[in-house]
């Protein structure tokens, strides 16, 4: 554990200093890196290392989302809070229904197809509750008192970034911190085989419940951070089905159930997309018919994507380590 | 020759299990494999089926070389596996199991059920709900109805009741008699030897004895034996 | 009496896998099961560590009825089963896989790890103390099916068929332990097909048929038994006992 | 046998009763039967929707993501034909069928099956990706531009005040027939067997000398076959864009898993009750989305019977 | 990083280039085929602006358009926003999505370059208190009530008696927000509304029972708001359920004054009304951009595209006025801008406090002989409203 909380503590350092670097534009795909890792690093909590396969990250993570932005927005409050205040909606959220499920036995698809339903009912009650503004969804104010408390800043301040790196980088320790605790040993234990690890003494549910919990709060973090950013929230961006897919694709590029896999997914898929369109945009010589061809971008995209699955399908780091532990 | 295995080497990842082993069944013959527990036994037998891709060596049957083949491709040529882990499928029933050991050879089920009665009370029951000596049963009756050849059987009278552990090895008797081959795996050492033409002994991944009295080994009684 | 079943009957649809089932076991003893195939003794031990719920009948542990009692606290409590078709943690190391038993009674991991590492040592799996459970040979996990139940510091052990798949040598030393564990004050319960194993650990026999008790007694009893020896142990049944 | 007729029964008269709550509630007969009605059209298109995706994703364990893409594939498929050809719609179904049959085959061997048996994830990631790229490949050929493949028959059919256009019940025909063949091929045929063994054990489907990768491709093919089939039945109704499958995919998942995976009366019974239930829930809550009394209902469900309606208990 | 604000980007200053239009459309998703119509249209527009001799104000300088993909997704049109302005765009044109105009809207408000709504519906977008964002089209207030508006007007003019009107429309705020202003200014009229009737309409795969509740409703007149697909589906279920009303009127709707409309809806399309905000069709300068498209494009420029081409006019225009390159005076020639426009407003472009036009206006527009034709106010027509076929 110690080695691992080293190793990230390195990251935390390396990447500091990135949005001095890096020009205004490439900082916003560099925060929009670090939002995909903490969406990743939390589902994989729950579906890597827990095995319950979530389809329906999006609703801790709109939970989050709208906590913050209503508690900004309404009550003036910091987005601290608002985020604090979302980690416990979106745990107590996960909670209840991951009971439901895991109560009434729900595994694999089942279970995942109940967490997006629970998300799309969440997305469906926000588009017609007038006090999360409907389909408009929130806008939080761009003008007013500036600074850490606020999370309020100039586009382009290097602030973002680090308000962005640390949480991120508090998540990944929360995770190792805990998949090093008991809990964390038992979690993979009722991963591998419930009935095994009850028969060694693991309450199973309780574990399962758990890991929800912890999942959702942390994403619930990534959803205040989002509306801190973006400075707005509808229920689309907030509870919509691609939201849930975010949160799985890092990891899975990186590599599901281990540690950095999220991470370096994040880091790698973040750009690519960027990427993808500048090629598009302005291709080199060789390839100047593609140039202004509109879809060839996502098609450069979706083919990245696809021949990344096909040679590494254990993830970019999961075909490096050979345990997922 | 029917089966021979030459200078096989075989592992997974990393870990190299099988180092140049070799070994032959004859046509008719039941030989019997004998071996410490990690020795590379199921190893042997699965690189034999072609589920397993050897790094190094040779596997010929009946003059054909079989070198990876895939599994479907070496069953059908004749040379059989009973599993270690059984690989049953699991939501089917008794009945389709068996109906799909015979896909390719439209065996009935009559001397299987014949061999099994028990598997004749249950051809309704789902696989994965019957005990663990009755998918003992269905997986060596699933074996047979592919017409096999040779038939490789991996332990297969774990977990068997006495009288049935006799059964199966009257069984194997029988199916040596109808004139398939037997390659034997077994940790049931005394019957095995008691039962069978010929032996090996494997350990750590490479042949260490053979003959037709093993039993009389010193060694082999001692180790395997239990004497 | 340390575990007792007072008409214990369970089905599968229709099919009767336990049909009032009554025995009672004695604490520091050693409890064999046998049976034909199918008989239901594997069922007798889901039922006995929580697995399954009986349709009815009581069971009681250590004076306390833990009928309705979830599996994981039957198993702290030290009513401790392993599995006939081995489960392990296939992805987690050998040393994990014991770690997460051990963990139910010690607060810290080193604790555990230390506490893991004894009870493989002792089941004579040491040599693959780190690699992955799903690699281990069909032996070697019976082996730490073994190991994961000691961890738990089991007052009664239920053990299914953890002799199957070994050679005779092999054996030798896991008869042993088991022996030892007994002498040690714990009370083993054994599912086992292996006669010899049985004729020489086993205080008590009990005899199950198709859900039913065929028969009770002292083990040589059992063995000339001509009930048992037309259902179970087949006639000349001299080498399945030697 | 007496357990399916009495959860029938049970269907039956908890039907009956949203019926006639649904009644009171809109206080117009009509308008409930045009409920009913469309429900159960509907119903069917989602059946022929999800007849594939259970196939493959009950009986290859895969989550495909891109059959709601192959669905467009097939309507691009008859579109075009349709229009360019001044083909008959419904003769299409000559085209599309094989033509899916055949890109299936292709993915299957050339890109599913290197994640098979491979974490759910990853399927669900390549099969994404698979999605947009035929998604955005058809907006480069085509461009966004919407068609529409009006058919020149087509009549509204009138029952108890209720109507309905032709197409919509030679869709429903069209699905119902799709799953008698596809329930046939499953139940009824040592291919079918075959198919059910190599999903169960594939180890043990080879050791019986399947051809276990041939048959993960004959099925992955034969399950995007039924999209091209969806594709063609459906575009009489819908308008053709690149995006137009995707619309389908989610309810088409829903449908598969209230059913029970790999299930094709689970596949029927679930797109009837999503169709009604989303008819029958506006007329309850007007003004709410029908998706959320779908979601409450799947849910319920669920917690009820977590293998699904026809899934059979882990 | 770390721009300092008000600065505006980087090359702005430079004032030998071109000027650099940044615009956001989605070019790919469900909206694929306006968003690239409405791309081109801008493209075709700067190089008519450079072809009459660029802004002369600034020595002929020629535009130049920075394109960017939104993919209709709000993170992404952000990020691209931002990318923009920091290759030097001086204003941004865009962008269709709602969700996405909000993101934008802010990051021109940070950076303090404008930003110009060719369309974006919700009205939220503006009542945030921004500067830096105006609307060329109408508010969906105004969209609403002109739509209660007209439809009396209508009646009146085909002598047909309507007092009670059923509204149909989608569920999400675009729906729900142009029905509130047209129930009130309904109200108003005396005419009386009712059942609201919604469906979802990324779902919607059939609208029969819906329409089936109008029917059973026994309304004199259907008003609809909805999109493109659904409306063909909306079109369809009038056809098989023939509610039996004397006037169908889209408020704002997608699909029924789209040029293709006649062509996907076949029969069912002739008739049907909508009310919405249209190029001027009686003027001359209108049919001159809309052959410049076909001819350049082959394919006709819809009225969405068409609002994005006046917007880089209308950008030109402040050039023009401001004399400068410099993004912050570009914002300020154009809230003290009037500008004439070939849309069929009811004025010249002006904008209010808020950003908004506040002279945009719709008209009404009727599928007469699988042709969209404007029908109403008669100032701007070219054909007479015809009454439903019985
Ligand atoms: N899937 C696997 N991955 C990695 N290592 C494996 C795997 N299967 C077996 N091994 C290793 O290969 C070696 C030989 O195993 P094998 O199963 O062939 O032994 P065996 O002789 O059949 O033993 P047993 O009598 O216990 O069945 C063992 O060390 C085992 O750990
Ligand atoms: N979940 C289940 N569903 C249906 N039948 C079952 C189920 N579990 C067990 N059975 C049946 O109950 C009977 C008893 O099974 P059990 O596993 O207890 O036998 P056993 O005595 O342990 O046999 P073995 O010695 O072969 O392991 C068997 O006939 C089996 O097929
Ligand atoms: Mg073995
Ligand atoms: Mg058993």
């Amino acid at each position: 554990m110690t080695r691992r909380l080293i190793v990230l503590a390195v990251i935390g350092v390396a990447l500091a200093p990135l949005p001095l670097l890096l020009p205004a534009a490439q900082e916003a795909v560099a925060v929009r890196a670090l939002l995909f890792a903490m969406m990743a690093v939390a589902w994989n909590l729950m579906s890597g290392f827990g095995g319950l396969f979530s389809f329906g990250h999006a609703a801790y993570f709109g939970l989050g989302a709208y906590t913050t932005a209503l508690l900004t927005i309404e009550l003036g409050l910091s987005p601290w809070i608002g985020m604090l205040a979302g980690m416990a909606v979106a745990a107590a959220f996960g909670a209840l229904t991951g009971y439901l499920a895991v109560r009434y036995r729900l595994k694999g698809a089942y279970f995942a197809l109940a967490t997006f339903a629970f998300a799309e009912m969440l997305r469906l009650a926000a588009l017609n509750s007038e006090l999360v503004g409907g389909a408009v969804g929130l806008t939080l104010p761009v003008t007013g008192e500036q600074g850490w408390w606020t999370l309020r800043f100039d586009v382009g301040d290097p602030a973002y970034f680090w308000v962005a790196l640390l949480l991120m980088l508090g998540s990944v320790a929360t995770v190792i911190v805990l998949l090093n605790s008991r809990a964390g040993l038992n979690l993979l234990a009722v991963r591998e085989d419930e009935t095994a690890a009850a028969a060694a003494g693991v309450a199973v549910v309780r574990h399962k419940i758990m890991a929800i919990g912890v999942s959702a709060a942390l994403t619930a973090v990534a959803g205040g951070f989002y509306s801190v950013y973006y400075l707005f929230v509808s229920p689309d961006l907030a509870f919509g089905a691609s939201v849930s897919i975010q949160a799985i694709l890092p990891a899975v590029i990186g590599g599901v159930g281990t540690v950095w896999g999220p991470l370096i997914g994040a880091a790698v898929l973040a750009p690519l997309s960027d990427m993808a369109a500048t090629l598009v945009r302005t291709p080199p010589e060789f390839l100047a018919f593609l140039q202004g061809r509109s879809g060839l971008d996502v098609i450069m995209y979706a083919v990245l994507l696809i021949v990344v699955v096909l040679a590494m399908p254990r993830g970019l780091y999961g075909r490096f380590a050979r345990r997922p532990r | 020759m029917m089966l021979s295995l030459d200078g096989i080497e075989a592992g997974y990842g990393g870990l190299r299990v099988l180092h140049g082993l070799s070994l032959e069944v004859a046509a008719g013959e039941l030989v019997a494999l004998v071996g410490a527990n990690g020795a590379g036994k199921s190893t042997t037998l699965r690189v034999a089926s072609g589920l397993l891709r050897p790094s190094a060596g040779r596997v010929v049957f009946d003059g054909e070389e079989l070198t990876g083949l895939p599994g479907h491709a070496v069953v059908r040529r004749g040379l059989v596996q009973v599993p270690e882990g059984r690989a049953l499928f699991g939501p089917l029933t008794v009945a389709e199991n068996l109906a799909m050991g015979a896909f390719h050879t439209g065996e009935p089920a009559d001397r299987v059920l014949e061999l099994f009665p028990r598997l004749a009370e249950r051809l309704d029951q789902r696989a994965d709900t019957m005990s663990g000596g009755e998918q003992q049963m269905l997986a060596i009756g699933r074996a047979l109805m592919t017409r096999p050849r040779l038939l490789m059987l991996d332990e297969p009278s774990v977990g068997l009741a006495p009288l049935m552990v006799r059964a199966v090895f009257d069984a194997l008797g029988r199916i040596r008699e109808s004139g398939v081959a037997i390659l034997l795996v077994e940790q049931n050492a005394a019957q095995a030897l008691a039962l069978a033409d010929r032996a090996y002994v494997l350990e750590n991944g490479v042949i260490t004895l053979s003959g037709t009295d093993l039993a009389g080994d010193e060694r082999v009684r001692r180790a395997y034996l239990g004497l | 009496m340390i575990l007792r079943l007072t008409d214990v009957s369970k089905a599968f649809g229709g099919l009767r896998a336990l049909d009032g089932v009554t025995f009672e076991v004695e604490p520091r003893t050693v409890h064999a099961v046998i049976g034909p195939n199918g008989a239901g003794k594997t069922t007798l031990f889901s039922v006995i560590s929580g697995e399954q719920r009986p349709d009815s009948g009581r069971i009681e542990f250590d004076g306390q009825d833990v009928t309705a009692r979830p599996t994981h606290l039957r198993a702290r409590a030290g009513l401790v089963r392993t599995f006939q078709l081995t489960r392990p943690f296939a992805a987690l190391s050998v040393l994990d896989n014991v770690a997460v038993a051990a963990g139910a009674h010690l607060r810290t991991r080193k604790e555990a790890v230390a506490a893991a590492t004894e009870a493989i040592e002792r089941v004579g799996l040491g040599a693959y103390l780190e690699r992955p459970a799903g690699e281990l040979p069909a032996a070697a996990r019976k082996q730490l099916e073994l190991a994961r139940a000691l961890a738990l510091r089991p007052k009664v052990l239920l053990l299914d068929e953890v002799l199957a798949g070994l050679t005779a040598s092999e054996r030798e030393p896991l008869v042993t332990l088991l022996a030892d564990l007994r002498a040690e004050g714990m009370t083993l319960v054994l599912v086992e097909h292996v006669m010899p194993a049985v004729m020489r650990l086993a205080d008590r026999v009990l005899v199950l048929e198709r859900g039913s008790v065929l028969a009770e007694g002292e083990p040589a009893a059992i063995a000339r038994d001509p009930r048992v020896i037309a259902a179970y142990l087949g006639e000349n049944s001299d080498d399945a006992l030697a | 046998m007496n357990r399916t007729i009495s959860r029938a029964g049970l269907a039956a008269v908890v039907a009956a009763a949203v019926i006639a709550g649904a009644w009171a509630r809109s206080g117009s007969g009509t308008v409930t039967a045009q409920a009913v009605l469309t429900g159960l059209l509907l119903g069917g298109v989602y059946a022929l929707v999800a007849m594939g995706l259970t196939l493959i994703f009950g009986v290859l364990d895969i989550v495909n993501f891109a059959h709601g893409a192959f669905m467009t594939l097939g309507m691009y498929a008859t579109a075009l034909l349709a229009s360019s050809a001044g083909l008959n719609p419904y003769l299409t179904l000559l085209v599309s069928v094989p033509l899916l049959f055949g890109v299936g085959y292709v993915v299957q061997r050339h890109m599913v099956s290197r994640t098979m048996g491979g974490s759910l994830a990853a399927q669900l990631l390549l099969t994404l990706g698979i999605a947009m790229l035929l998604e955005n490949s058809l907006l480069l050929a085509f461009s966004g531009d919407t068609r529409t493949v009006p058919v020149s028959f087509d009549t509204p059919l009138r029952v108890l005040g209720a109507v309905a256009d032709l197409s919509r019940v030679l869709a429903f025909v069209g699905a119902m027939s799709l799953a008698g063949a596809v329930w046939l091929l499953l139940t009824r045929t040592r291919l079918g067997t075959a198919i059910r063994a190599v999903a169960a054990n594939p180890e043990g489907a080879s050791l019986v000398g399947l051809d276990v990768r041939r048959l993960h491709a004959l099925t992955f093919a034969a399950g995007t076959a039924c999209a091209g089939a969806a594709g063609t039945l459906v575009t009489p109704l819908v308008t053709v864009e690149p995006t137009a499958g995707e619309l389908f995919n989610i309810i088409g998942f829903v449908v598969v898993v209230l059913g029970g995976l790999g299930s094709v009366p689970g596949a029927v019974a679930g797109g009837l009750i999503i169709g009604l239930t989303e008819q029958l829930g506006g007329l309850y809550l007007p003004g709410q989305s029908p998706l959320l009394v779908v979601f409450g209902v799947f849910v319920l469900v669920l917690l009820w019977r977590p293998q699904g309606l026809f899934g059979r208990p882990a | 990083g770390g721009s300092a604000p008000g600065g505006g980007a980087p090359d702005a200053a430079d004032a030998s280039g071109t000027i650099k239009i940044g615009s956001i459309h989605p070019l790919t998703g469900a909206l694929a085929f306006d968003g690239q119509q409405m791309s081109k249209a801008v493209k075709l527009a700067a190089e008519e602006i450079n072809n009459a001799g660029g802004i002369k104000s600034l020595g002929g300088a020629k535009l130049e358009i920075l394109g960017a993909d939104s993919q209709g997704k709000p993170e992404v049109g952000q990020s691209e926003a931002q990318r923009l302005t920091q290759a030097g765009a001086v204003a941004l044109v865009g962008p269709y999505q709602s969700a996405v105009a909000a993101q934008v809207a802010t990051v021109a408000e940070r950076n303090k370059v404008p930003f110009v709504i060719d369309v974006a519906s919700a009205d939220d977008i503006l009542k945030q208190g921004y500067t830096y964002t105006f609307r060329l089209q109408p508010s969906s207030d105004t969209l609403g009530r002109y739509g209660a508006r007209y439809l009396k007007e209508l009646a009146d003019r085909t002598g047909q008696k309507v007092t009670k009107v059923a509204y149909l429309h989608e569920q999400t705020d675009y729906g729900t927000s142009t029905f509130k202003s047209f129930s009130d200014e309904a109200a108003k009229l005396g005419l009386e509304v009712g059942p609201q009737i919604t469906y979802d309409a990324l779902k919607a795969s059939d609208l029969t029972t819906e329409l089936t509740k109008v029917k059973a409703a026994g309304v004199d007149a259907l008003a609809v708001t909805g999109y493109y697909r659904d409306g063909l589906l909306t079109a369809k279920a009038i056809a098989s359920v023939q509610p039996e009303v004397k006037i169908v009127l889209g408020v704002s709707h997608g699909a029924f004054s789209s040029p293709v409309f006649p062509r996907d809806g076949g029969a069912v399309a002739e008739g049907i009304y909508d009310s919405n905000f249209n190029y001027d069709a009686t003027k001359p300068e209108s049919k001159a951009v809309l052959d410049a498209f076909q001819a350049k494009h082959g394919e006709e420029l819809r009225f969405i595209p068409f609002t994005s081409y006046e917007c880089v006019r209308l950008i030109a225009a402040a050039l023009e006025k401001a004399a400068s390159r410099d993004p912050v005076k570009i914002r300020e020639a154009l809230a003290g801008i009037s500008f004439e426009t070939v849309l069929a407003f009811d004025g010249p472009v002006e904008f209010d406090e808020s950003g908004q036009n506040k002279n945009a206006t719709p008209v009404v527009l009727q599928v007469q002989d699988g042709k969209v034709v404007p029908v109403h106010p008669a100032a701007k027509a070219v054909a007479e409203p015809r009454p439903a076929a019985e």
